[in-house]
This record gives C-alpha cells, structure tokens and sequence, in this order.
C-alpha cells in the first residue's frame, strides 16, 4: 500500500478481514469499534495509526454500506456530530501529533463527547468579533466570557473554543482556538430554552477556566484561520447529507398528502408539487456535489445546499400545518426537555415548522451564506468595510 | 362593486379607543407577563378580561345600545384586536366579544332569551364562547358533530375550540329534530366536559368540549341558525384581519428597532441593505393589510354588500402578511428570536395559527372564486 | 372668498358658472379650456391667477367629474403628463412670478409640451451623480451633455433639466435647474428602441445649449433640492391614479379567464385568485392614501405604491403569458413606432409582459424605492456613503 | 426511484464538445449579430447552422452511427443546447435535432424510408421540424388538426410550429382511416402553405403551416405514432431545460460582470448587499437548474424508467429558474437592460417563451402528480 493511495478493493479487503476477525453481530460493541478504528475503517480518508488509510474519502460510504449490511454496531454519529463533524478535522489539520494520538480515537468511539464554543450573544454573524477573552498566566490561558448555542454542552466533555488572546489587534487576528475541558470548576452550564418549548442548547459561562498551553490548536492568533476549518465543515456537514428521492421534511407532508384525501384541496395540490419540484432539485443537486467531490473536483455548489435546505424545511414545513388544517393548530408538547439530539420528522407539524426557523440560523446564517455566495463564488466586491483594520478594542459594540 | 364609499381611516374616537387599550395592555400586558403566563396553569389573564369588560365595556362594542351594549361596530371591535394583536393579549375577545357575540346577533334579538344573553356579554358578566373549531371557514357547512334530542339535550363533540376554558356561556351549533339549531349551554351543565387541549398558539387557547346528553336551551333553529353561524364566521374572519394588521406591525416594529441597536461588522445591522430592502417589503405588506382590514371591517359596520369580498380578500392578503412579517422577525432577530425568552415566537404562533384560523388563505381565495366570478377550470 | 379657503360649494359654483357662460359642447375646445383655466377650474390648489382658487387638492376631483359629466373637453392629460404631473409644481414652488406666467398657462392647456431632462447614461440611481454641465457666460449658460429616457422629447417644445454648475463642490450641491428650450440648435432628439420594438424615449444630446439664466429655477447649485419636487410628484404619478377594482392589469387576465375556459387550469386559478387578491389590497392602499391626503394627514403609504404597482404588473403580466399558451407565444408586432403615450391594455400580452419591465426602473428603480422607504420611512440608518462629501470631480466614475 | 445510478457530471467529451461550439459561436454568433438578424428577413443564422451540421456533426448526434449518425446520446444534445441558449443563437437545432430526430428514432429505425430520413437528417443535408405547436406537452392528446384521406393526402393546419420556416423536411402527425400517424412531407410540396408568425422569442421563429390535400408518406401508424410523438416530446422538455440552464447562466454571468464594473453612488453597484444576495439566489437556482437537467439528459440517454419523473422535475423547475435569471438581468442591468441595443431581452423573451413551450411548469408538475402519486383534490 506504501506509496499508493489504497483503492475500493484494498479498502474492501479490509472490511472484510474486520468482519472475519470480529463477528460484527456478538462482539461486544465497544470492541468492535475499537478493532475498526484500529483496522483504518473509521474515516478512511484520515492518515494510518489516526482511524484512517489515507483512502480518498469517498470511499467511506462504501465501507459503512458493507459493515451495516453485515450488520455491524456503528458509533452513533448522530450523537457525537459536532466531534465528528467540527471537531475531529479541525484537529487532523491543525493538532500536533500529541493531540491528534490523545483525541480522535476517543472521540470518533463516542467515549468522549465534544461540543462547540464559538457563538457568543454579541457575536454571532460576526463571530470574529467576540469578546471571551483568554489571559496568559505561566503555561496556562485564563479563559472568562460567555458562549451561547452550545449543543451537547451538558454531556460534554471537551469542547472547541475560540477566544479573545490579543484586544490590541484588528479583530480577526487576536483570536486563538483551544481545546476547553469541559469538567474545569470554572465552566457553568445552563440550558437555553427555545421557540420548541425544549432545550436543544446550552449558555455556557467562562469564569477564570484554566487551560493549559498544550490544549491550544494552532498558533496563538491564528485562531480565525482555524475556525474557518470548523465552520466549512459544520455547513458541509449540515447541507451535504444524502437523501433519497422524498427524503427530508418532503416526506411527512407528501405522506399526510397521501393518507388523507379529505385534507387536499387544489391550492395546496400545486404548492406541493412545486416543493416536491424544488426538493427533488436539491436532492439532485446535492448528490452532484457528491459526485463531484468524488472525482476530485469539487465545485461551489456546495455553499448553496445549507442555504436551499433551510428554505425548503421552512416552505414544506409551513405548508404542512396549513394542510392539516384544524390539527395544525395544536401543538404535541410544550415541556421543557433536554433532548440529545433533533428529530424533525418523529415529532408533530408545529414542531417541524419552529425547529426548521433555526435551520436558516444556526451554523451560519442564510444572510451570510448568501454574502459567502455572492463574494466568493460570484466574485462581486465586499461591502465597505470600516471593521476590518481598527483593533478590536475601539470597534464601536 | 367599486367600494367607493368605504371609509379606511381611523376616527378620532376609534384613534381614543386605541389610546386606551393600548396604555392598559402597556401597563397591564408586557411581554415578560405574556410569558410567564404560557408556563403558568392559568393561560388567561382573566384580571386584565375583566378590566377589559367590565371598565372598558370592550365585550359589548357589537352589541346595540338598547340590548346593553355600546352599539359601536365592527371598526371600533377592528381597532381593539390591533391593539390585542399587538400585545398577544390571553384574553378570550375573539371567542367571546366577536365570534359568540355576532352568532346571537344573528339570531332574533327581540326573543327574551337572546336578549338576555346579549346583555350578560355585553356587561360583562358572562364569557362565552362560540363551539366551532377555530379553523372553521365562513360558507362551511353546518357542523354535524352535535345532535340535539327530541328534549333538547345535546351530544356530540366539537375539538378545538377557541376560549372554551374562559366561557361560562357555550353557543353549540347542533342538529335537532327540525333541523340546524344554535343552542345555549352553560358550561358547568352536566355533562359538559371542556378539556384543554395544546395550542401551537400560546396566547389563545383552545379545548375539545364534549356534550352527553346535555340540557340545552334553543335560541334559533333552521336556516335563521345557519345564517347566524355563517354570519359570526364572517365577522370573525373579517375582523381577525385586524388582530393580524396588529401582530404585524408589531413584528416589523420590533424588528426595526432592533436591527437599529444591534451591532455586528463594526455597523448598525439595520443599514445593510438586504435586510432594509426586505423589511421595506414587509412594511408594504403591513400596509396594505392595513387597508385591506380597514375595508373588511367597514364593509362589516356597514352590513354592505360587498362584505363577503372584503372579507376573502382581507383574510387572503392579512394571513400571509402577518405569517411572513412574524417569520421575518424571527430570522432577523438571529439566535435570539429563536428563544423562549424573546417574545418574537409568540406572535409566530399567533401569525402561523391564525393563518389556519376561521379559513385559510387558500380556503378565502375560493370563496372569492365564486363571488367575483372567476371559476375554477373544470 | 378672500381669507377663507373655498370649499366644495364655491368651486362647484365656480363649475356652474362656467358651464354656464361656455356651453361645453359647442364651444371650440381651446376656448373652453382656456376659459376654464381662466376660472380657476384648471388646478383648483394652485393660487389665484394661475388657473387655481387655492382650494383643497382634493377638490380637483369633483370638478373633473363635473366637467366630464356636462362632456367638456379635457386637456388630453396623459399627453401631456410630464407636464402637468413634475414640470407644474415645480415652477409653482420654485418659479419666479415671471416664470409662472409665462409657462403654466400654456403648459396647461397643451399647447406646450413638455420633457424631462435629468437621467444620464452614468447617472441613473445616482442621479446626482449626473456629468452634464452647465457653464455660466454672461447672461447665458451653456450646456453640454447626454440625457436619455426622455419621453416625448420629440415633442416637446420645452424641458425641465437639471445640469452640474460647479464640479468642485459634493455632488448634491453643484447642480442646477434650468428651463430648456427644445428648439435650440444645439438639442439633438435619438429615439431610443426599447426592449418592446417600439421607441416610446429618447436620447437627448445636448451641445453648447445656451439658456438665458432667466429661465434657471431656483438658485444656482440648489438644484438637487428643487429636483426632490419634480421626482416626488413623479412617483405619485406613477403610483397613485385611482383605478376601480379588477382595474389596471389584472382586468386584462380577469377577461381572459372568463372568457377562455378551455384555458383554465387548477394552479393558474389559484396564482391568478392571488394576484386578485393583492390588485385589490393594493388598490385599497391607494384609496387609503387619497382618503389620507383629502382629510390634510398624508402618510408615508403612498412611497410604497409605485413599488407595489410594478411588482403586481410584472406577475400579472407574465401570469397573462402563461395563460393564453401557445398565443404566448406570440406578438404583436415589433415594428419601431414612436408612441406619445403608453397604452398597456390595449395592446397584447407580450407587450404587457415586456414594457411592464421597465415599471421597476422609470422613476426611480423599486431598489431605489425599497432603500427610500426602510430609510425615510422605517428610519433605518443609511448604508456608510463615501460620495457625499468629496467634490464631484474627484469621484471614482 | 432513487436515481443513484445517475450521471450528472460531464465527461470530458463532453466538455470538449461544449468547447467546439462555444468557440464556434463566439466567433460567429456574438450578440450584436443576433441582434441585427432580429431586424432582418432571415432570422436564421442559416451559415451557422451549415457549419454545426456539416462541420460537427451535431444534427446527428442522437443518430446511430449505423444510421450515418454520432451514435451519442441526450447528454451530449443537452450540453449543445446549454451552449446554443447561451448564445440565444438562431438556428433550428431544437426543431430539426432533437423534436424531429426524435420522432423519427421512434418509428421503426427499419423502416427503409424511415432510416433514410434519419440518414438525411445526420448527414445535414436536411433540416426537418415536428408539426405541433411549440407549447404542446408531452402526454397531449394527439392532435386533430390535421387529417389525411383514404389517398393519404393531408389537409389542416398547424400554428406555431418551432424552426418550420427553416425545414425542407416536416413530419406531420394527422390523423388518417387507421387512426393516428405521423407523416413525411416535403415543406415545398404542393398545397403546403408556411406562414412566419410574429414570435415573442425573436430568436427561435415559429410559423403557421397550412396543408391542402398534400402528398405525404406516412411513416407510422397507431399506438406506435402515438408514442413516437410523445417519445419526441419528452426528449424535446427533457433537453430544453438544457438550453434553459444556458440561458440562465448567460443571464447571472452577465449580471455579474455588469454590476462589477458599474458604478453609482461611488461604489460598484455589484457591492451592493441587497444586489449581491438577489444573484447569490440566482446562482443557487442556476446551480440546481444544472443538475435537474443533467438528471433528465442522462436519464433520456439511459432510457432510465425514471425519465418521466426526471424531465417533468427538470422542465418544472428549470423553466421558472431561466425566467427569473433573465428578469432578474433585466432588472438589475437598470435603463440599459431596457434598450433594444443590449441582448438582455433576447434573453427575457427566449425564457419565457421556453416557459410555454413543450409544456408550462404547471404542466409539468400537473404531470408529476400522476407520476409520483400526488394525486389532485376530488
């Protein structure tokens, strides 16, 4: 393999030399993981000894296709997405070799789950303007400030964080990114409740958190080129999934279409098929960015599938209540849960319809996506911008 | 055809009335109330009714003078709901003071027991409620789910009802031996049961009742009944225009003073150029729902014969209006509009559950279909 | 009448009187528009004098509606709308007592005509960004430049033109208002075609035009103020005629449905029914805003209308197309004809489609429009300006 | 159903025939001579057309190579037809290659006379166009307006058909003593009357055709003629929404480059949020646009049993995307956009005439219902 990237049939070979060494069915879960993440099958494009064989990444979805058929325990990715997603190639690329040995195995077997410390309530589209502020004391940073929009922080134990470390700099170049334990005295949880009536997130409260040196990813102020690594892979991870034809918030309301006649009328007949139309475009759409991705060749399209698919949750989800008419005015429940992760289809029409308001939110506003689009794809001139030079310190807040 | 001798201003004594509601909701209705009220066990703010009622005299503005009431009109009842719109006010006005209200006024109000009614509505010693599921559109057919015996006792189901936990007072719309009838139930009668079941909308609850074999007094029966029912569906309608023209332009309200505060880029939010174009769109819908409203509910005061246009269009062009400026203070707010602590969602809830309330957008352009002669293709 | 504003008794007295001494039919139609202007009957909120009684604005209307029921002749309005809608109450407000006498009068009854000289190929939005200069010699100034969208310039025998005086002051200060006179030799007319086939505007070079300064309106460099009056009655022109319902361009596509049911399909029913729905929201805007204005409380409505107008033609209009189908896909005819007014009903529905385009252009764009109404109206702050305060000549073009 | 097993890339051939005619047309069919051929008495670019079809060989590429054909597929017809929208070039591919061709390929290719036309068609030597109305969909019912005799000669007329003032050749479909067939007639024959129509679209000439008892061969008869029809207009929506992609791109593309070099306000008027967030939704649009009409060219090259679905998606959304691009380029090209001298609106009345044609959205999503079992309100 030395010297050669591994190809399907070497990547084939060793699924199948896993599954003979580990019965995938009464090998004790745990195990299995273990013996997979060793055996290069956990993220085949990361590097030998990390979980990968340096294998174009593309092919991870034939491994997991073979070891589910065979019926194999998988390391709940829902779970864990933030570390898989943000966290673990944010560390591939910037850790140092400690870091990257101490980290990713645990957090790719879901022992050690990972959450994210970036959004603040004053920064959010301009998160290079946040203001948690890390001190140098001897071999640690001293960390005070307030982070909002944190899932997972309640069963975290670690978490990404970037910070404030030089106020006397132009925003984006006093910022440096560390790995928080999330277990220090000085860090407070509290959940955040929001428009669903549960609590999908947390604030977290930063008061005098030692971390120590040997926790910082990258250099000290290069902390906005590190989060940049986070952040594209967040919206990749968010826009890229693959669905089937029907897949997503289009099949609950094309289900209902389908079960109960007595609702259809022909108003909601053509505004169905036209985001039945729209979510088959997507999906389509979606699964060339795949294909390119998989020849090597990726193309923009792929900052566009965030954007298109908080529209089309928004717009199915909205039509759905007007489709089910007197039911769309009740609610399933208000309680305030703690939920580990979001379902949007288990649950009822009115939660579908409020939770899909954040999708155009979270992880990057569509507002910003659309900038994004427009200056980097499109290639038109920035805004004049007065923020970009002064220290960070006199910009007006 | 033409509505031109629609009146689409405010008066000065309807721009006191506003005056007045508004300052109480202001003292009395704050956002962080409304609030705490969703996670309380009492979702109304039966102090604030009272006022409402009894100081005011706000449950008998339809209600002529003579019965007991103020003998205002629908624009005076229009301006109110801005105003509760406005403060997602958990109070039951459109269940009581509109929707059970106009039924009985449709009904022979010289009969002793309507009368009587009237006048309990319009002191304000009783609440009631009328019981239809909220998303019963105006031209529906009369409801089959309540039959009324040969002894006049009622059974059957309604779910879904608007302000039924407020009511003292339920108006049933059942079928009896001659035919549609609308009967008087008090809500205490034996078996009554009014459970309340979970809104998407916070500030308006809403409850299944069911009737076994309920004692129940007639007060109008066969067409004159069904003319009644569809009359309270048209007032209800015409006049939630109104409560939506509040609910948006408190959004858009909000939103501007918001995004003039917030800072993000070393910038005012509110002067990039996107969200300004997108919020003058939405200040262009505010107003013309505005006018739209407006219409409908002098087409209403007037009993012209226009009204039932007045009233598709103004429910079509309201709904969305209110639905899209709530959707828009919600995403222009950021994170924060999707907390539970920002009031933003409530008028979300109210905007979305409005839309299907009393006949859905899509539901008035049929209608309107046929009354401006513009037939579906066949 | 002196001291007290005349109410509708006095002016439908004044009516009377005329109809009285001028028999409506019989007399030749200038003698009687000239009578009529000469009664104050012309504009009855112009002063005494100048064809008005200083009375209401609101009471036009009922003169009008007199007059055309006794079947007077009218001064053919839409011929002369430049005229009568932006040049009149600009002389009125800024025009010496000379200037008034001299123009109203004509203007009024049509036997001038009048044209507008103010966009340039480099200044559209940026109307004060505009090159054309006006240089000062002796009592004279002379003009050099490019205007173009100028209607009925072919027509015209005079033009109200605003032109840069001092290019070593800000852009908004170094502009001046002139009266032009269409027939001077240095006044070249280009019909422009248009996107329709037809040249409905023109081009307009302008080369060593002298104007006297007694026709400058308003003082020198105060033209950009003078010229916010002929703009703010431009867009009321466009924005806010009255119009009955199913008025306007709806009505075209109302007739079509019910004439044509072999047309109708379920999802045209609902798209047309919407656009029913806000011609009809939209025209009760407009009669909300009149109401407004007749009782003296003028509110910010009337800026949305014009914008409103153009976005309900544009999709009533493109509806229109994919209505009739295969006749869609037809026109009537591009021949380069130069039309004196726009008729849009009469003619087919291609030409619809295509001339309502420029609905969001002329008179200031809805872009234009859309900022004028978060800024004026919402009083959200205006975007950071680099071009207010720096002299004209140094501006990056 | 899943369509996994698509294609949506393009290959390098492809990619290199997209090369040849993009640097064919852009030095023979620049904008400024489209422009001036709009005002002229040959509206076709009849030198254009020689050199695609003698020199490249692309009036054959559905042909197979034993035919005298390219032997390629719908993929490589898609990827001309982004390249001859972009170019709004006024040649008669659509009429001739792809609605024509296809017919013939579904009557029996066997068929002596059959193969001959194809082989006519291919070698370029003929140029053909299918008899229908250009805005007929594809599941119409077979049209009646043309009959033929006993002697099997036609007479009847059909309007608006694309690309038939450039055709020596047109396949008929009429209606004879055994039902439904489709017809081979010579455009010079006797009793053949071809009218040039007035079209929106400047660009793609349609005409009326009037026939008086013409001789004509037919070709195919029955259900077979039937679906050679619809087989002919399935890959004729299928592969307009290729030219549409085309269209809209060159619309975003020269938005994009207008609005970066304009300047207003002293600033480049492409630094505009709310400009730069209107074309970043164009470009998404485009961007998805683009993989629903690779989706129906491979599926029509593939035969997939999805075609249906995949062309009715791609005429549904592709349609609507190549309207808005355009509108939008007219639009944010200001005064200039208006004017007859720049291309923009060569490029507004090609989208929306392509809207109508071979079907309108709601056509195709109409469709789509049967299709994917959404079916329509009782």
């Amino acid at each position: 393999m030395a010297g050669k990237e591994p190809g399907t049939a070497d990547v084939l070979r060793r699924v199948r030399e896993l599954l003979d060494e580990y019965d995938p069915v009464s090998t004790p879960r745990l195990e299995f993981l273990r013996a997979r993440f060793d055996a290069g099958l956990a993220w085949v494009h990361f590097p030998p000894g990390l979980g990968g064989l340096g294998a174009p990444r593309a092919l991870q979805s034939v491994v997991d296709a073979e070891l589910a058929a065979a019926g194999a325990p998988d390391n709940e990715p829902r779970r864990i997405g933030i570390g898989l997603g943000m966290a673990a190639p944010t560390i591939l690329q910037y850790g140092t070799d400690a870091q990257r040995k101490r980290f990713l195995r645990p957090l790719w077997l879901g022992e050690k789950v990972w959450c994210q410390l970036f959004s603040e309530p004053g920064a959010g589209s301009d998160l290079a303007g946040l203001g948690t502020r890390a001190v140098r004391d001897g071999d640690d940073w001293v960390v005070t400030g307030q982070k909002v929009w944190t899932s997972n922080a309640h069963n975290a134990r670690w978490a990404i964080l970037i910070a404030r470390t030089d106020p006397d700099v132009p925003k984006h170049r006093g910022i440096t990114y560390f790995v928080c334990d999330m277990t220090d005295p000085g860090v407070e949880v509290r959940p955040l409740r929001q428009i669903t009536g549960e609590a999908e997130f947390n604030e977290v409260f930063l008061t005098d958190v030692r971390i120590p040196d040997t926790l910082r990813l990258g250099e000290v102020g290069d902390g906005w080129r590190v989060a940049q690594t986070t952040l594209m892979n967040e919206r990749v991870a968010i826009g890229g999934s693959e669905l089937p034809r029907e897949g997503g918030m289009i099949a609950r309301a094309a289900t209902t279409w389908r079960e109960r006649p007595e609702l259809r009328t022909p108003e909601l007949h053509d505004r169905l098929l036209r985001l039945w139309v729209d979510a088959e475009a997507t999906r389509l759409t979606t699964q060339r960015v795949r294909q390119q991705l998989a020849v090597g060749a990726p193309g923009p399209e792929g900052s566009g599938m965030k954007l298109a698919f908080a529209r089309l949750n928004q717009a199915i989800s909205g039509l759905e209540l007007e489709l089910l008419g007197e039911e769309g005015l009740r609610y399933g429940d208000w309680t305030n849960t703690r939920p580990d992760t979001v379902d949007f289809y288990g649950r009822d029409a009115g939660y579908r319809y409020l939770r899909a308001k954040g999708n155009s939110i979270e992880g990057g506003t569509s507002e910003i996506l659309r900038n994004i689009i427009a200056e980097r794809v499109l290639g038109l001139p920035s805004e004049p911008r007065t923020d970009k030079d002064a220290a960070w310190k006199d910009l007006p807040r | 055809m033409s509505s031109a001798g629609l009146d689409l201003l405010y008066s000065d004594v309807e721009d006191d009335l506003r005056s007045a509601v508004r300052d109480l909701l202001a003292d009395r209705c704050p956002a962080s109330a409304v609030l705490a009220r969703c996670d309380s066990d009492t979702p109304y703010d039966l102090d604030l009714w009272r006022t409402l009622r009894l100081q005011l005299g706000l449950a008998g503005l339809l209600v002529p003078e003579k019965l007991g009431g103020q003998g205002a009109s629908a624009r005076e009842v229009g301006v109110v709901l801005e105003e509760l719109g406005g403060a997602v006010a958990p109070v039951p006005f459109l269940g009581s003071a509109v929707l059970a209200t106009s039924a009985l006024l449709g009904c022979d109000t010289g009969d002793g027991r309507v009368a009587t009614l009237l006048g309990r509505l319009a002191s304000g010693e009783s609440t009631a409620t009328l019981a239809v599921p909220l998303s019963t559109a105006p031209g529906s057919a009369f409801p089959q789910g309540v039959r009324a015996d040969a002894r006049g006792e009622l059974s059957g189901r309604v779910s879904s009802v608007a302000d039924a936990t407020a009511a003292d007072l339920l108006l049933v719309p059942g079928i009896g031996p001659d035919g549609p009838g609308l009967y008087e139930v008090a809500a205490d009668a034996p078996g009554v049961r009014i459970s309340a079941a979970t809104p998407l909308d916070l500030t308006r609850p809403i409850a299944d009742i069911e009737l076994a074999a309920v004692p129940a007094a007639r007060l109008v029966v066969g067409p004159t009944a069904t003319a009644a029912l569809d009359r309270a569906l048209l007032t209800g309608a015409g006049l939630l225009a109104s409560e939506q023209v509040g609910v948006a332009q408190w959004c858009l309200d909000e939103t501007v003073n918001y995004l003039g505060q917030r800072r993000q880029f070393g910038r005012v939010v509110g002067s990039f150029q996107a969200l300004k174009h997108r919020l003058a769109d939405v200040w262009l819908e505010v107003v013309s729902a505005r006018a739209a409203a407006r219409a409908a509910a002098d087409a209403l005061a007037k009993g012209d014969p226009d009204t039932a246009v007045l009233v598709a269009v103004a429910q079509a062009y309201c709904a969305p209006a209110a639905v899209r400026a709530a959707e828009e203070c919600v995403q222009l707010h950021g994170g924060i509009g999707m907390t539970w602590e920002h009031p933003a969602h409530l008028y979300l809830k109210r905007a979305k559950s409005s839309e299907i309330a009393l006949g859905t957008p899509g539901r008035h352009r049929a209608a309107l279909a046929a009354l401006v002669d513009l037939p579906a293709a066949v």
